[in-house]
């Protein structure tokens, strides 16, 4: 108790600093030179209507990458962590799952691989993007191993997806250094008509990519979770 | 020159010396309601060893420890002044000084040391190692009293620290600088070692001490040392202390007194053993030391 | 009344959100239970990041018919600490995800979930 | 002023299952409530005029991360047995 | 040139590609993924280089087409280029070393492994403040998976720890970069740089929030149990990826971020670093497991580095020096330690003595331990000075006090270390070395060396000259399959070259008495002293190149001119002569203590060498002299240096065991002539700085206190020892006692005893060490009392030592008594007189010893089982008879020598010197006619043996036991050898002065360091959650530290 209380104390002490972070805070009222930059001249720029979509794949493109990279490692770490012991899958146990999530999966599944689609291919019009479509993809895969266990899908063909699509990424990267001016360069494509689908230069594509790669990577944490190993 | 008159003035002393202890051992056989051996029994003593003709080294230092043994004995000699103001008597005190005179008595007890060491024989291994100790002991007043009279005299020439208690009995160290006499004078007691300062050579419990297995002419060096070192010894403190002598008459007197009140000393109180004697060394005679030096610089 | 605007409403929630999850993770001896501290703590985070871009009576950063595309700069909240936010929860769910994996091997090894066993390494 | 309220409601609801993911001694409770923090905070940011954190926070943190916590919770509880 | 920016490109495009080799050959994967490691080297390598030979301009990298602060940018400029050398070749380096456990764990480790380096590129690369977090948040993520490499259970709970430690640092970070954004709306550092956030205080408080964070990146102590752990308990090839990868970046952000803080920072940030510094170190001393020692070290470091940091302005343009030779240097050593506790793969450094297998690898141990202390000539040693310099300059004593205890205790336990490695033991399981492994350890290896040059080079403190002796000794390492016989030849011609050099060709036509007195000690010296190296069969390893050292550092010491030089040389000299102590049988311990008191010595005089530069902003040795406001405490701090290596009372406890557990020609060598260099320092030091009256003469008086008691404690403890060489170890003691007290009367008399001493000493302490030595090599004993009566068998040893204690005993008519009687005259003349008489009364109970030494090894009964021994070898005799000759001259005519030495004191002290007439010497106190006297001596006892030989001719010799034993025949010698405790009653006397006050004081002090240290780090309490509060405390000490309140 004494010892709870001391970590009461301490707290207290990190709240004083953290209102000290932000005495006096009344939300700002204007935007920053830099985010008026992306606010006015974004479009221009880079020609995306949603101005966290051109931020996050265009002007901080290098952000995403090193983001889809932590996710590439967790999966990594985990994959190898939890390592699948193969003689050790044949002997295991399966919980058979309720019919109506059976059910419902089966129709869930495929709306929901969709619905991901659609998000990260609309990712720079309208909210959401790569990682949200993704996430969503991922869901609706974990969705459909709780319904069906049995349903075999290894981690080998999520490998492929997700290196595939990083490797493109870091391409599509380098790319840009060499047909535009620098790297993730968003203008190695024109930037199209502003507001449809092919617009934005490479802003799709990279999206599509991320969202590939969030969803693979995500399911293969989930799956390495999920999976049995060895229980030693 | 000078090597005659230095053998001539040895003459002396050597003679002086063997009555000396003849009458010594006499006077102390008297004390102790004896009759004593005659007077002249060192010259017979020294006489008969010498003449032994078969005799056993146990080494080379065996044989040589008594050579350097004498060497000390007789080198203190060389390097001291006698008779003050005259030259013929002043032996070679000019190549050294009092430093050289104390640190030649090491020269006598290391060559002892050795040809005992050689020897083979525990006893005299035990009497050495105690008259070492003893004698580390006995320098400390020694030392104290000496630096306590080079400074008050600013010298280290024995001729000079006579030279300058010359002109009567108040100007001599003694008077002038008692604390230090005093300090001096009981590191006599274990110089000449007598009792209370004799568990050297213990006469009753080992047979001789460290020359135990000397004989024959190998003793009688070390018995002509030890004679010569006694009158030095004197010589020495009468010097330092008691304003040199004059003339011959003076400095055996001076001598004689010097040495009997070892001897008297010796025959009053009985024997120390070796590590009380190092404590009452350094503490009573070292004080008094330390004392002489506080009150000179 | 002036101070009670949105963002700080969502601002102290955010602090407050932050301080719960750190005392979960603080005092909590369930393993588990220090993951969702931490969860919280991150979530805390994403709160106050998103709070800091929000300006007052604006919409969201995406230049669609509601928006002049001219004035966008006057209209739309700002998109970088959006942005930011992204980027800050997928990494935390990379980290939540790597704790768990973290506590699942650990209780394989011990069987226990009290964290106060694992201390196999000090001083 | 309705957005305010909506706010202090959410921010109410929000620290109640902060609160309870923290100190309810139910693991399962607590993920519930972690996830529904995580729920409430998404209709925060939609409050807050960002979309794009709403869904992502809608998918990953409250749904995915859930999924997850409940993948080991299960693996833990099956080892147990 | 290849663009920086495919650093990025080609480490995140083959991490991602590796996921297409899953099921392939594994060795494929591998060999991609290092090749793209050493293209990353490569690119980083051109850059440097491009840098360092081209002048190339700093460059900025965009992305995204946009010029920041719109989007992210890269940097690279030299500091960057530098960095991210390091860290690639590190990479490229480790990846080597982990081949196979790489291979055997599988492509998701390859991936983490390049993911973890190319998270540093961007992060030492990036100008933007966010995208370092996710960099960074890279790295720590790739670190938590390399972690479990090994699956053992507490690299599991630790990679546990760290998760939530950097989970809550990075969400502190993460905090900290949004109110910034908040506060300045940019997220490019650069422009944080100008926004001037401190004046604001909500920003402020972010930019306190991001520079704690960095700070906790960094490790500091106390807040760093997790770092700690993960230390212990990964594989060893990751430790000096954290430790020198990780860790360097992490400096690296501080040092971008840096000036958002401002100058106001600097402070903290160097607080921060001397807490780390001084706490790790601290915590080191009690720890028992390799990688954790190493954790230990590697965060000191660190926090050394943050010092320098945050010193940077005042360092100015020496920054850049100080900066890099430290960080590099623990670079790479940290790296080689780390992987070669890999190769041993034995947690206790108990068990590290199995590498007594590979000499080879002992030899590496030792460059990269003494690389870490920062020895010469390792590079830190070039940054440490320039550090203390310049702390001494601008008036941080106190800082300069805490670094060099920190170092001090980084040496305890890295010594001790080194140390343990050395300790035999029979039995050894085998050590399998993999090639792949060994690659990286030498390569860093031979980096160090090139640094070391370049570092030298850059520094411009030392003239290529000082490289000979080091490019010797390598050679001789090289050549040293060779047998001893050849290299003793080497060696001994290579001293004869430089001794020519030195003293024929400089200093004699200089006329530079002192040098050549001391050249001639320490050259010549080494001369007669390698003689008897040809005894040695088989090749002896590792031996020359020290000896080639040692002597090399004491020549340096003469040929110093400026104080740098000075401590350079004395520090080669101090190691080299550790290295060859150690290499004695028993010798580990007793080394160590003489290391240890040695490196604390050094680092005193190493303060005081600060002081004086911060006076005068000179390091010229001659500029000591015009020290006038720090002049005692100098004067005091350079002195108690010296007095350690002369082992003066009371920091002597080193000395009798180093002695007596060196090899016998080693023993020789350090107490005949090493010893001297702590004379020739006072000399130096009380020549420059006691002559001007700038110094207190309090502390030559104190010092001539120390020597007094030194010679008495050294000679009564001498007389008890039954270890022959402790014998003759304590007697230095005593020596030196004698000789420190007879330079603090600083007159003409003392100087002169004091050279003469110096010499005197040298020739019979030599003479009786190789004498003795000659002894120990026959009877296999160091046993006093087990030998006896060897005079019948060893003759002319005999002759050695008894003219070495007579020499020692000052007696008359050698050249020990021109010794004492120029003391007497001095004392008497300066008026010390009770310390005269202690050093007096010491003397003579040196003669105790004296007798105990030449008696119980030569006189007395004969043992039986050395009935057959045959004299000492030729080879230890040739020396005792050059020594015997030099004794000899001195003796009869010491004229040559010590007027010489009196005209040379006379510039400095002119008044009371001595006057030469003739053969006479004398003083306004007393004469003294050497010649004279030794005529006289030599006529009376030719004369006296004449008489003797005369008259006893027939002298037989005896069997032994033939003596009179109380009419009993004894049989056996050891009844007769009176011989064990042979002082018993002067023991019992006063031995309670020989009681070891000193030596329990010491060990007091060492272990109470070591209990307080074992109590502290019981805060480590192993749970991560402690650690994470240790965070969290960390943070609000800090801010109320730094605003002094809420």
């Amino acid at each position: 108790m004494v010892k709870n209380s001391f970590i009461f104390l301490v707290l207290i002490g990190l709240a004083a600093i953290l209102l000290n972070l932000f005495a006096g805070f009344n939300g700002s009222t204007e935007l920053g030179t830099i985010a008026a930059h992306y606010a006015s001249k974004g479009i221009e720029e880079v020609g995306s209507a949603n101005l966290v979509t051109s931020v996050v794949v265009s002007y901080r493109g290098l952000d995403t990458l090193g983001e889809v990279t932590i996710l590439f490692l967790s999966a990594a770490i985990i994959g190898f962590f939890l390592k699948v012991d193969n003689t050790d899958n044949k002997n295991r146990q399966l919980k058979y799952t309720s019919e109506i999530l059976n059910t419902a999966s089966q129709v869930l599944v495929p709306i929901m691989l969709l619905f991901g689609a659609y998000v990260f291919i609309n990712g720079h019009l309208s909210p959401g993007g790569g990682f949200q479509g993704g996430a969503i993809i991922a869901s609706g895969l974990v969705l459909m191993f709780i319904a069906q266990p049995k349903k075999e899908m290894g981690h080998k063909m999520i490998n492929i997806v997700e290196s595939v699509s990083g490797v493109s990424f870091v391409l599509l990267g380098v790319a840009g250094i060499l047909f535009a001016s620098g790297f993730l360069d968003n203008k190695i494509l024109s930037l199209g008509k502003f507001g449809t689908l092919f617009s934005a230069g490479i802003i799709p594509i990279i999206y599509i990519l991320v969202g590939l790669k969030v969803g693979s990577e995500l399911t293969g944490i989930a799956l390495s979770l999920k999976e049995n190993q060895n229980e030693a | 020159m000078k090597i005659l008159y230095v053998l001539f003035s040895f003459f002396i002393i050597l003679n002086y010396g063997l009555l000396q202890t003849g009458f010594i051992r006499r006077i102390t056989a008297r004390v102790g309601k004896r009759i004593g051996v005659p007077f002249y029994q060192p010259y017979i003593d020294l006489v008969k060893n010498y003449a032994i003709r078969s005799q056993f080294s146990h080494g080379v230092m065996f044989y040589l420890g008594p050579v350097f043994r004498l060497s000390g004995g007789i080198g203190i000699f060389l390097f001291m002044p006698l008779i003050y103001g005259n030259e013929m008597f002043s032996n070679f005190s000019m190549s050294g000084d009092l430093i050289l005179i104390l640190y030649f008595m090491f020269i006598g007890m290391l060559g002892m040391a050795l040809g005992a060491g050689e020897g083979g024989h525990p006893y005299s291994i035990i009497g050495i190692t105690r008259g070492l100790s003893q004698f580390t002991t006995i320098e400390v007043p020694m030392t104290l009293a000496v630096i306590s009279i080079a400074a008050q005299y600013q010298t280290l020439s024995i001729s000079e620290i006579v030279a300058a208690q010359q002109g009567g009995f108040m100007n001599w160290t003694i008077m002038t600088n008692p604390l230090a006499t005093a300090a001096a004078m009981l590191a006599f007691l274990g110089m000449i070692g007598y009792a209370p300062f004799n568990v050297v050579n213990a006469p009753q419990e080992n047979p001789l001490g460290p020359p135990t297995e000397f004989h024959g002419t190998f003793l009688g060096m070390l018995q002509t040392n030890r004679v010569i070192l006694h009158v030095i010894e004197s010589i020495l403190f009468m010097n330092l202390f008691f304003g040199g002598a004059t003339n011959w008459l003076a400095l055996i007197v001076k001598a004689f007194i010097i040495y009997f009140y070892a001897v008297f000393i010796g025959t009053v109180f009985p024997r120390f053993r070796i590590d009380q004697s190092i404590k009452w060394f350094l503490f009573i005679p070292t004080i008094l030391g330390i004392l002489a030096v506080i009150f000179i610089s | 009344m002036e101070n009670i605007t949105l963002q700080n409403i969502s601002l102290a929630i955010g602090i407050l959100v932050i301080l719960i999850g750190l005392w979960g993770l603080l005092t909590q001896k369930n393993l588990i239970k220090i993951v969702i501290g931490f969860a919280l703590f991150d979530t805390g985070i994403h709160i106050v990041m998103v709070s800091i871009g929000y300006i007052k009576n604006r919409t969201a950063p995406i230049i669609d018919s509601a928006v002049d595309m001219n004035n966008a700069s006057n209209l739309v909240v700002d998109p970088i600490p959006q942005a930011l936010v992204l980027t800050a929860i997928v990494i935390g769910l990379g980290i939540t995800a790597l704790m768990l994996s973290y506590v699942l091997k650990m209780y394989q090894k011990k069987k226990s979930l009290d964290i106060t066993n694992y201390k196999d390494l000090k001083w | 002023m309705l957005s305010i309220i909506l706010a202090l409601f959410l921010g109410i609801l929000i620290l109640v299952l902060a609160v309870m993911a923290v100190q309810n001694k139910n693991i399962v409770v607590a993920i519930i409530a972690a996830g529904a923090v995580s729920l409430f905070a998404s209709i925060l940011y939609l409050v807050l005029a960002a979309p794009d954190v709403a869904m992502t926070e809608a998918a990953i943190g409250s749904g995915l991360s859930t999924i997850i916590f409940f993948y080991v919770l299960n693996k833990i509880k099956r080892q147990n047995g | 040139m290849v663009g920086p920016i495919y650093i990025i490109a080609i480490a995140l495009g083959t991490a991602f590609s590796l996921g297409f080799f899953k099921n392939a050959n594994r060795n494929i994967s591998f060999s991609l993924m290092f090749l793209a490691m050493a293209f990353l080297t490569f690119i980083s390598g051109q850059w440097l280089y491009a840098f360092l030979t081209q002048q190339q301009e700093t460059i900025q990298i965009f992305t995204a087409g946009f010029k920041p602060p719109f989007s992210i940018s890269l940097q690279m400029g030299f500091h960057e280029a530098v960095f991210l050398t390091m860290i690639n070749s590190l990479g490229l380096l480790s990846a080597i070393y982990l081949f196979d456990h790489l291979r055997e764990k599988g492509v998701n480790m390859m991936m983490v492994f390049m993911l973890l380096f190319m998270g540093l590129n961007v992060v030492v690369m990036t100008r933007d403040i966010f995208n370092l977090f996710v960099f960074l948040e890279i790295s720590s993520i790739a670190l938590v998976g390399l972690i479990i490499l090994e699956k053992k259970q507490d690299a599991i709970s630790s990679g546990f720890k760290y998760l939530i430690a950097s989970g809550v640092i990075s969400g502190i970070l993460l905090i900290g970069i949004v109110a910034t954004y908040y506060y300045s709306g940019s997220l490019y550092i650069n422009d944080l740089i100008s926004a001037n956030l401190s004046l604001v205080k909500g920003g402020s408080v972010a930019v306190f929030l991001i520079m704690i964070a960095v700070i906790l990146e960094l490790k500091p102590f106390p807040a760093n149990g997790w770092a700690l752990d993960v230390y212990q308990s990964v594989n060893a090839g990751i430790g000096p990826i954290i430790s020198g990868g990780i860790a360097t970046a992490s400096l690296f952000i501080l040092y971008k971020l840096l000036p958002i803080g401002g100058d106001a920072w600097l402070l903290p940030i160097g607080i921060t670093g001397v807490i780390s510094f001084l706490g790790s170190n601290f915590l080191g001393i009690k720890q028992k497991s390799s990688n954790r020692i190493l954790a230990y070290s590697s965060i000191s470091q660190v926090g050394l580095l943050m010092i320098i940091m945050s010193l940077s302005t005042s360092l100015g343009d020496k920054f850049e020096f100080v900066f890099f030779s430290v960080l590099i240097s623990q670079y790479l050593a940290k790296a080689g330690l780390f992987w070669i506790a890999g190769i041993i793969n034995k947690d206790e450094i108990d068990d590290w003595n199995i590498l007594k297998k590979s000499p080879g690898l002992i030899v590496l141990v030792g460059i990269f331990m003494f690389t870490l202390l920062g020895l010469p000539p390792f590079p830190a040693f070039y940054g440490k000075w320039e550090l203390i310099m310049n702390l001494s300059q601008s008036g941080n004593f106190v800082w300069v006090g805490i670094i060099l205890l920190g170092s001090l205790f980084e040496a305890i336990y890295l010594l001790r270390w080194f140390g343990k490695i050395l300790i035999k033991q029979d039995n050894l399981e085998d050590l399998k070395i993999k090639f792949h492994k060994l690659i990286p350890v030498i390569f860093v290896s031979f980096a160090i060396l090139l640094f070391s040059y370049l570092t030298a080079k850059w520094s411009g403190l030392i003239g290529i000259k000082y490289y000979i002796p080091f490019i010797i000794a390598l050679l001789i390492f090289a050549f040293d399959f060779l047998p001893v016989f050849i290299k003793n030849i080497a060696a001994i011609s290579t001293v004869a070259w430089y001794s020519y050099v030195l003293i024929y060709q400089t200093y004699i036509p200089e006329n530079d008495i002192l040098r050549i007195v001391f050249g001639s000690i320490f050259l010549i010296g080494a001369i007669i002293m390698l003689i008897p190296g040809f005894t040695f069969k088989g090749k002896r390893q590792g031996f020359y190149p020290l000896v080639i050292l040692m002597f090399s550092g004491l020549a340096g010491l003469i040929e110093a001119r400026t104080t740098f030089q000075f401590f350079f040389a004395w520090e080669i000299m101090t190691l080299a002569s550790y290295l060859l102590i150690i290499r004695g049988k028993n010798a580990v311990k007793p080394s160590f203590n003489y290391i240890l008191f040695s490196m604390a010595g050094a680092f005193t005089m190493f303060a005081g060498f600060g002081l004086a530069f911060a006076e005068t902003g000179s390091i010229s040795l001659n500029a000591l002299a015009d020290v006038l406001v720090y002049a005692n405490w100098a004067y005091a701090l350079i002195a108690i240096g010296f007095l350690v290596k002369i082992a003066a009372f009371g920091v002597h406890i080193w000395l009798p065991s180093s002695y007596a557990e060196a090899d016998d020609d080693v023993t020789s060598m350090i107490s005949a002539i090493l010893i001297k260099s702590g004379v020739f320092g006072l000399i130096i030091l009380m020549l420059s700085m006691s002559l001007k009256n700038a110094v207190s003469p309090n502390i030559p008086y104190v010092l001539g206190w120390i020597g007094a008691i030194g010679a008495l404690i050294g000679n009564m403890m001498a007389i008890y020892q039954e270890d022959v060489k402790k014998l003759i170890a304590y007697s230095s003691i005593g020596i030196m006692g004698y000789i420190l007290f007879a330079l603090s009367m600083m007159s003409h008399m003392g100087w002169l005893t004091a050279f003469t001493y110096s010499i005197v000493h040298f020739l019979y302490k030599g003479l009786l060490f190789l004498a003795i030595a000659g002894v120990i090599y026959r009877t296999q004993t160091r046993n006093i009392y087990e030998m006896g009566g060897l005079i019948k068998r060893m003759p002319l040893s005999f002759i050695s030592v008894l003219i070495g204690i007579i020499t020692l005993a000052g007696m008359p008519p050698l050249a020990g008594f021109a010794g004492k009687w120029m003391f007497y005259n001095a004392v008497i003349m300066k008026g010390w007189y009770l310390q005269g008489a202690i050093v007096f009364f010491s003397g003579i109970v040196a003669f105790l010893y004296c007798f105990k030494l030449i008696h119980n090894i030569f006189l007395g009964p004969l043992k039986d089982n050395h009935r057959k021994l045959k004299e000492a070898s030729i080879w230890w005799l040739i020396p005792q008879f050059i020594l015997i000759i030099g004794i000899m001259v001195i003796s009869v005519y010491p004229k040559i020598v010590v007027e010489p030495i009196g005209q040379y004191l006379s510039m400095y002290f002119p008044n009371d010197g001595l006057v030469w007439d003739g053969t006479t010497a004398s003083t306004r106190l007393g004469y003294w006619d050497a010649t004279k006297i030794m005529t006289v001596f030599a006529g009376m006892f030719g004369v006296l043996f004449i008489i003797l030989y005369s008259m006893s001719r027939k002298t037989q010799l005896v069997e032994q036991f033939n003596i009179v034993f109380q009419g009993e025949r004894p049989e056996r010698p050891e009844t007769t050898h009176y011989a064990h405790n042979m002082y018993a009653p002067y023991n019992k006397a006063l031995g309670f002065l020989t009681a070891p006050f000193i030596t329990s004081a010491w060990k007091f002090v060492y272990e109470s360091i070591h209990s307080i240290s074992d109590q502290v780090r019981k805060f480590y309490t192993g749970n991560g959650q402690t650690y994470a509060m240790h965070i969290i405390i960390y943070v609000v000490v800090f801010y109320l530290f730094i605003n002094g309140g809420f």
